[in-house]
């Protein structure tokens, strides 16, 4: 196994390279690119680092709906005439922000070099959450078992975040349907690629949101794979976003949060606490939050990359 | 047996990566994009089919091994898909010209 | 067997990242995007590789996961440059003097 | 070296390269890039804590592994928020600078260009 240690070397350099890539492209598309393909890069060290829970997050949304949404935008922004505009940084400045930039850089290398021995674990509590639950990924156990918590305000976030995007929308556009993603005129061969792509991914999605009970994979992972497919759909033009105002939209945008604070409620009245499942139930009733909170992530995903409703878009 | 399988395993990832090195050779050297696509193509279809094919009596279930075969066909599918739309907007742009 | 099968993910992953000159080079940004396509095969193969040299959990999940959004970025990467792809597509300067167009 | 603490240091350097970019281009999109690059290089230093954190039968500690999983997740949500502000921005003002001086029109008699 001598040469695993040349790969991961290998691995490092390229994404240092392509992250500055990524600082030093002269325009928007370039960079983005080069963000999406460091995405992709960073899973495989994810995978390295025993985390491909972690390494189907950062590919789903850290590379690829991030970078949708900034292509997005780019685009919107051309079209709409708005220049970026600015003027380049000064010479000093730019020295001043390379030192400030090195010695934060430098101060996260010493604490990652001089990390406390033996190191801080919470692996024994997790374990202990685990056999409790009774599924087989600890990841998925402690999102919604043990720091369900977080989880559950995470959802809230999604939707508050929402909200805060739709509330730029402009005079009068309010309940009408995002302007369109898609940005090309229907196209033979895409509309042949996302009938076959879509089911097919779709199909994918929900697998990986099944097996997180008990593999890598799980709500967020799958819910976020459904997402990208609807986009695609969205990109394709064979659907549109729909009007904001949408009773299922509303019902779905809220399903996941609602659903979990719920089953927390549950725990206070029947069990020993917010949150506290059951025994011999946990698993059962953790898989029916999953499957609102795949729903949620599914439907909030492209619609914070459709953006705020638009004057004329809307049926 | 087991010997036999690991050799054709060698020999196809080999050939799959030695597409990977011809498709990034031509989408280096070749002169514009539509011969790059041509190289392209090359690496998409054949070298991942090929490291696939070779990965594959080394799968251990045959679940394992069915996912690596759709790996396969989602990228010969967003390969051919994209390729065409890709090639179809050079076209256009020389048509102008 | 292992150490073959890494080498194999080393060479390609070598191979893509040299590949990603054209990221840089472009000129024109139908290059960017096939380079980045080459990228996402090439690190799904050497993804594949390694997961099965060092035994991780999961890995085809992360595979599938990987080709369904390679083909989502694919589709972006041609809708964002939907209304502009044909004004920057053009030959690079230096190389452009022995072919053929009609 | 083992692959976590070089995964660390790459989480820095990028943490150092995005700051670099947020602080420097003027273009507010990619100064939403670089921020991206800075959330990702903290995940990894945090993803190394979780490798570190080995112990009771798993390969790693689940629990910061869970959260840097939440963390990409929010991250996206507020860069959605920041791409719909940056987008009402340019069509309030139409230019997009964080710039104010830019932000004025001649019509507009020298107030900013916020009104609706």
């Amino acid at each position: 196994m001598n040469l695993l240690p040349i790969i991961d070397v290998g691995l490092a350099l390229l994404v240092l390279g392509i992250a500055t890539w990524t600082i030093a492209a002269r325009e928007v598309f370039g960079a983005v690119v080069g963000y999406v393909v460091y995405g992709l890069l960073l899973s495989l060290v994810w995978v390295r680092l025993y985390a491909p829970d972690v390494a189907l997050t950062e590919a789903a949304v850290g590379g690829g709906v991030t970078g949708v949404l900034l292509l997005t935008a780019g685009a919107r922004l051309r079209s709409g005439g708005g220049k970026e505009a600015g003027e380049a940084t000064g010479l000093p400045l730019r020295v001043v922000a390379a030192v400030l930039s090195l010695l934060v850089a430098l101060g996260l290398a010493a604490v990652v070099l001089f990390l406390p021995e033996p190191p801080a674990t919470l692996a024994p509590e997790a374990r202990a959450g685990l056999a409790a639950t009774g599924l087989g990924n600890p990841i998925t156990a402690v999102l919604i078992s043990y720091r369900s918590f977080d989880t559950m305000l995470e959802k809230i976030v999604l939707v508050l975040a929402l909200t805060g995007v739709w509330s730029v929308a402009a005079d009068g556009a309010w309940g009408r349907a995002p302007a369109p993603i898609g940005r090309m005129a229907p196209d033979g061969a895409l509309t042949l690629l996302t009938q076959t792509l879509a089911p097919l991914g779709i199909v994918v999605g929900l697998h990986i949101f099944w097996v997180g009970a008990d593999a890598p994979g799980g709500a967020f992972q799958g819910g976020a794979l459904l997402a990208a497919m609807w986009m695609i759909v969205m990109m394709a033009r064979l659907a549109e976003a729909p009007r904001i105002d949408a009773r299922w939209l509303r019902l779905a945008l809220i399903a996941g949060p609602a659903v979990f604070f719920l089953a927390g409620l549950a725990g206070v009245a029947w069990g020993d606490g917010f949150f506290s499942y059951p025994p011999g139930f946990a698993k059962p009733i953790i898989l029916f939050i999953e499957a609102f909170m795949l729903l949620t992530i599914a439907v909030t995903l492209p619609m914070l990359v459709a953006g705020p409703p638009s004057k004329g878009a809307g049926r | 047996m087991s010997f036999a399988l690991d050799v054709f395993s060698l020999a196809a990832i080999g050939a799959g990566a030695f597409f990977f090195f011809a498709g990034m050779v031509g989408l280096l050297r070749f002169p514009d994009s539509l011969t790059r696509l041509h190289a392209l193509t090359k690496a998409d279809n054949l070298g991942l089919g090929l490291v696939v094919l070779g990965l594959l009596p080394q799968a251990g279930s045959l679940l394992a091994a069915l996912k690596l075969i759709i790996v396969w066909v989602l990228v010969l599918l967003s390969g051919a898909a994209t390729s065409q739309m890709i090639g179809r907007a050079l076209r256009k742009g020389e048509d102008r010209k | 067997m292992n150490d073959l099968l890494l080498a194999a993910a080393g060479f390609i992953l070598m191979t893509v990242a040299v590949g990603f000159a054209r990221v840089l080079r472009g000129p024109a940004d139908v290059d960017r995007m096939m380079a980045a396509q080459l990228f996402a095969t090439g690190g799904i193969a050497a993804l594949l590789l390694v997961a099965h040299a060092t035994t991780v959990p999961g890995v085809e999940d992360v595979a599938l996961g990987l080709a369904l959004l390679g083909a989502f970025a694919s589709v972006a990467f041609v809708n964002g440059r939907a209304d502009s792809t044909t004004e920057s597509a053009e030959p690079e300067a230096e190389s452009s003097q022995g072919e053929d167009r009609t | 070296m083992t692959p976590a603490v070089l995964a660390g240091l790459v989480g820095a350097a990028v943490v150092g390269l995005g700051l670099y970019g947020l602080i420097v281009d003027p273009q507010p999109l990619r100064k939403l890039l670089a921020f991206n690059l800075i959330g990702s290089g903290v995940f990894l230093v945090f993803g190394i804590v979780a490798r570190r954190g080995a112990a009771a039968g798993f390969e790693f500690d689940p629990v910061p592994q869970a959260m840097v999983i939440t963390g990409i997740v929010v991250a996206f949500a507020a860069s959605a928020l920041a791409v719909a502000l940056i987008l009402r921005l340019s069509e309030t003002s139409g230019g997009v600078s964080l710039d104010p001086a830019v932000w004025t029109k001649p019509d507009d008699k020298g107030e900013k260009g916020d009104g609706q």
